[in-house]
């Protein structure tokens, strides 16, 4: 179970949200929907710990721990190391964690392979393009089959065909080895194929919600006829509510 | 490559026409033309040449290697360890710039006149140039730049080497070519004493004999191994920052 | 604001068409002293000079300022003549100055000269300080082979090197002499400003051609000497203090020696300091040191 | 405010305590206690010691000016205009190194032995600092933060202040403090020629006479003026760079 | 009229396009979609002269002149000065064109209240959460009233109400003063409701189709019943295609 209690922002005197509270089952994947500018990347940040904070944050009734618990994240501007090669980038994150299995290369290649990056692994940060950054970010968490996986944003700069794969690659994975996941977007068509929740993140009132699609499986999602219906319904909320 | 070398060979040209003017203009012994120089460098190349580099370059290297070894890890100890930092910080606002010639006497007597109290003054006053120039290097480096591997629980060590050291390594190595220049400009004052080699010795000593033919020609040896040297920090330089740009 | 002429750009007095200006550079040490008590009593302003003088607290510095011709005439030594001769500068020397070294010891064994057998010397080789301890082995049987010379530029230093017995001995002139002794070293020999000179005022190449002006110089150097030599030490501690670097303590309890007029070096000290130089290196020809030093004129 | 205050005292206590520890160690006059250089200090304290700070300020404080003002647009050039940097820095790496105390003569022969020749001095030697440090810094530059202007055909003075110059102005900073501490160890080789005044002068006049604990009162008081110009460059860039975080 | 004639783009050895072509009409918009990676930000990049390339690009018969033309740029990375606050990023922009109607500050603040950027003015970018950046950026770049506007998925890190703003200021701007325009993005939704064109950047051949619903004004394109059977054609040729 993965816990969030009273939990409280800020930036100097700036609250960018007070007392926010819910609780995710375990294995859940929660989408975080919320106006530009309404603390979505600071949540995952004070998750993360890098942003200092007051309230509670527990995986399974304890306080995260780094340590022992991995935490995988994409971070909105990606996050990659510019002085190490995009394999290097992803096999860091794994030797700090010191995953062997991570290490079993088939495994890794498939992954790159999906990806679209098997041809880019001798490649510096610099010289590759705004999708194919946010690719490595995500081959890096995927790497790792993390205990809590943190996206943000991460399917944003890519394009229909390999956004469409790489979700298809994180679902499966998930099913998998089902992880507690936040997967932060603006993209309500993605909040409700990949979620099981979704917490509004409104200025007022921040609301947790059930995916009415979250049984199905993501292709049954996708051609789902109440899609359209249920996209339309959320749409007309958040257009409300922000 | 081949335009390198005519760069260079243009650098040289222009230094040289400088200096030719400026000789013909001061007109006095004290400021040597270039051929003046040149043709009685013959009777300075020996045995004793390639003494006085090598033994300069022994102290240069052991002080460059001292003051690295001691200065890259506190000035990175300063900034990541912030506690430290604030106790160390003042600390070297206040001992870098001291004299630290007016220490030589206290040296001497801790380490007699020999390699070692040169190496030890060397290493003295060019530390803090290292400590100072990776201080504010690593403190440079965004702090989001952690953020990925912090979540992972990355131990001091891996952070140090993944992140803190290359990001500023470019900083630590144009601080180690500052240092170097001083620690060349420090010669002067420490191969003067309890020594017979050493390129400074042999500047200082010509200069005492008021023999500017023979200076000037220690002058170009010192320019030119200096030179080298530089190139050795810019080559690494250029490999070491092999991932910033396509140059 | 103190008189710091190098910021109000040197009091241009009216070059009248008697007075000569002259810029000499001096020493931190007695042989100086004549010079500060003419200035300060006007003896060159009686003989229509207009003297600045200009302290230099090491050699290197004063022989940069030499060659780069910003001096008349500098208080120097036979042997940096030797070496002014190399650069073909063209200084001369115009009289012999008052002044001595002594040698000392830290190490109770050392009684004389001759006990400086295998010892230590800090000392910097290729300096009149040097040539005098040369001499003195000389005299007692001992050559350069049998001590071993340590390099010390600087002179403190080498006080400080020889009282924490890091060296056996060096040579030193005052005050450092009286410094030594006060700290307890002992002095084993000392020379006699009367008989052996090697100090100089040297002068350049334009002022030492210039008779009249040599003269007047001389005139009143004479003059500075005659007036110290009728006082003592306690008469002039604001120079001693202030222009020659003695400290309080030592200037208090110094007594001056007796300084002696204008006079041309010993031809047999000059010659002997010439080919040590030569020896050294430091002249690379054989030159006549008698053509490098003026006759002096009552 | 109050807590800096309170660090510096700790970091003006510790370095106290070692150098006491150390003074009793050695225990020689060429190291005198604290408490000896403290008890002594009232007798060096009088118009003299503002008239030294004042000269060597004012020696500084041009060196700097000089050296900024020729170093920062030759360091931008450098690498703002290919063409120039390609000639320019063989140049620099061939005449930083060169020992500049060797060209003590030169400069006083055209600067004579007062002000004008210490400032030229101190200038020649540090300038080479600033312009490396600049150079450096603005090679890190990355060419992307120039887009958004140069496709507004900003030109080179707009480029200049909008990008150039904020993004290196913390190498510059960093290469100020440590140019300002080799400034401060030249007053040791130029404060000793055609001056009475200067903190250099007089440490090495009281070195001279051997009264180490006026020498450890001169060093003190070159220690504390120069924390003060550390500071001040301190404030500057905490100043200048409070954009980057908020610390 | 805008023309690109065969316009090769290379990073050292790698070709990232050649001898591209295409010719657009004044004051058209015209959508660049592609997969990530196929070359859309170097085209921009080539555009700009920020990358060497060869071939020719004309607006309006000659070579674009950055002098004599405005062209604003939306990087994909926002392009931000980091030492400048919000609001001097966008008067910068302006004094460096010197846009005197630019300053005319009663319209600039229509377009900070227009984006949400009213409270940030003072802000540094460090301060600013993703979709605020790209928000600055976008202002600087509508207050320029360029001779041609280029945006790089400039709507990408946007939530959906703040998008749809931006989007409406953007085509209002272009109708009271229509520029030549070329949007890249992701979004096939975002490329039939703003472009009149759109370039399919695929791999093999790039290809340049009309835009259906080229013809509509914002509002009645959103509402269009055609707009879901356009997508839904237009999703499947480019998953056809890529
Ligand atoms: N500096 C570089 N050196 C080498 N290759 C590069 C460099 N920059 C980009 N590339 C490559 O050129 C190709 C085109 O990159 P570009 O950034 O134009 O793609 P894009 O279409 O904008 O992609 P995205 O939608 O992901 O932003 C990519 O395959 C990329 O890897
Ligand atoms: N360093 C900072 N100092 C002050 N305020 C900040 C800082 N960083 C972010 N903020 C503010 O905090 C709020 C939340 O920012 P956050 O980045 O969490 O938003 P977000 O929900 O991720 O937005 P987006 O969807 O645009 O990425 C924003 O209003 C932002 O302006
Ligand atoms: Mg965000
Ligand atoms: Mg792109």
């Amino acid at each position: 179970m993965f816990q969030v209690r009273d939990l409280t922002v800020k930036y100097q005197a700036k609250v960018v949200f007070s007392k926010l509270s819910f609780e995710l089952a375990d294995n859940t994947i929660l989408a975080v929907l919320g106006p530009s500018g309404s603390g979505k990347t600071s949540l995952l940040n004070a998750i993360t710990g890098l942003l200092s904070h007051q309230g509670e944050i527990l995986l399974n009734g304890h306080p995260l721990d780094t340590k022992a618990q991995t935490i995988a994240l994409v971070p909105q501007d990606y996050g990659l190391l510019p002085w190490k090669t995009v394999e290097q980038n992803v096999l860091l994150a794994l030797k700090v964690k010191e995953k062997k299995g991570g290490k079993d290369q088939p495994k890794l290649q498939a992954l790159y392979a999906a990806l679209g990056l098997t041809s880019l692994l001798k490649r510096y940060p610099h010289q590759l393009s705004g999708g194919q950054k946010q690719r490595v970010a995500l081959a890096r968490a995927f790497a790792l089959t993390p205990d809590l996986l943190l996206l943000d944003e991460a399917f944003s700069a890519l394009d229909l065909v390999i956004k469409q794969k790489a979700q298809q690659l994180f679902l499966r994975q998930w099913q998998e080895t089902p992880v507690t996941t936040l997967v932060v977007t603006h993209d309500l068509k993605e909040a409700l194929l990949l979620s099981d929740q979704i917490l509004l993140l409104t200025p007022n009132k921040p609301q947790l919600i059930t995916n009415p699609l979250g049984d199905l499986d993501y292709d049954s999602r996708t051609e789902a006829k109440v899609l359209t219906q249920v996209l339309s319904e959320l749409e007309a909320e958040v257009k409300r509510q922000w | 490559m081949v335009k390198k070398f005519l760069r260079l060979l243009y650098a040289l040209f222009i230094l040289h026409a400088i200096w030719a003017v400026a000789a013909l203009l001061v007109n006095r012994p004290l400021l040597p033309t270039p051929w003046a120089v040149y043709s009685y460098f013959p009777q300075l190349v020996g045995l004793d040449l390639w003494w006085n580099i090598y033994f300069s370059l022994y102290r240069l290297g052991w002080s460059l290697f001292w003051a690295t070894v001691i200065g890259v890890p506190l000035g990175i100890a300063s900034v990541r360890f912030p506690k430290f930092g604030q106790l160390f910080d003042p600390l070297v606002y206040f001992t870098y710039p001291m004299p630290k010639i007016a220490f030589l006497p206290v040296v001497m007597l801790l380490a007699g006149l020999g390699n070692a109290s040169k190496i030890i003054m060397i290493s003295l006053i060019i530390v803090f140039q290292i400590i100072i120039g990776v201080r504010d290097a690593v403190s440079q480096v965004p702090s989001s730049m952690y953020q990925v591997l912090e979540v992972l629980h990355a131990n001091r060590w891996t952070m140090f080497w993944a992140v803190t050291w290359p990001a500023s390594l470019a900083g630590f190595l144009s601080s180690l070519k500052i240092a170097l220049g001083t620690a060349i400009a420090t010669l002067f004052f420490t191969e003067i004493y309890g020594t017979q080699y050493g390129m400074g010795y042999f500047i200082m000593d010509q200069w005492n004999r008021l023999d500017y033919l023979a200076m000037f020609g220690g002058i170009i040896v010192i320019s030119v191994v200096s030179f080298l040297l530089f190139s050795l920090i810019s080559l690494i330089e250029h490999y070491c920052l092999r991932w910033q740009k396509d140059k | 604001a103190p008189k710091e002429d190098s910021v109000k750009k040197s009091s241009s007095t009216s070059k009248s068409e008697k007075t000569v200006s002259l810029n000499l550079g001096t020493m931190p040490a007695p042989d100086s002293l004549p010079l500060y008590v003419a200035k300060e009593k006007g003896y060159f302003k009686e003989e229509g000079l207009d003297v600045k003088l200009t302290s230099f607290k090491s050699p290197t510095e004063r022989d940069a300022a030499i060659s780069a011709g910003q001096l008349n005439g500098a208080v120097t030594d036979v042997v940096a003549l030797a070496s002014y001769v190399n650069g073909k500068l063209g200084w001369k020397s115009a009289t012999a100055l008052t002044g001595y070294f002594g040698i000392v010891t830290s190490d109770s064994s050392v009684k004389t000269v001759a006990d400086l057998k295998g010892k230590t010397i800090a000392t910097l080789s290729r300096q009149t300080p040097t040539f005098y301890l040369y001499q003195q082995l000389k005299k007692n049987g001992l050559s350069a082979d049998d001590v071993t010379i340590k390099e010390v530029p600087s002179i403190p230093v080498r006080l400080q090197l020889v009282a924490q017995k890091q060296a056996d001995a060096t040579i030193l002139p005052d005050p450092f002499l009286s410094m030594a002794k006060a700290q307890g070293l002992t002095e084993i020999a000392k020379s006699n400003p009367t008989k052996y000179q090697t100090t100089i005022l040297a002068l350049d190449k334009k002022t030492s051609q210039n008779k009249e002006t040599v003269a007047k110089l001389t005139k009143a150097y004479n003059k500075a000497v005659a007036q110290i030599n009728k006082h003592q030490a306690s008469d002039y501690q604001t120079i001693l203090t202030k222009n020659l670097s003695f400290p309080e303590s030592v200037a208090k309890s110094y007594t001056l020696p007796h300084y002696t007029k204008a006079q041309k070096v010993a031809e047999s000290t000059l010659k002997e300091a010439f080919e040590y130089a030569k020896s050294e290196g430091v002249l690379k020809e054989n030159v006549d040191p008698a053509k490098y030093q003026l006759s002096v004129t009552d």
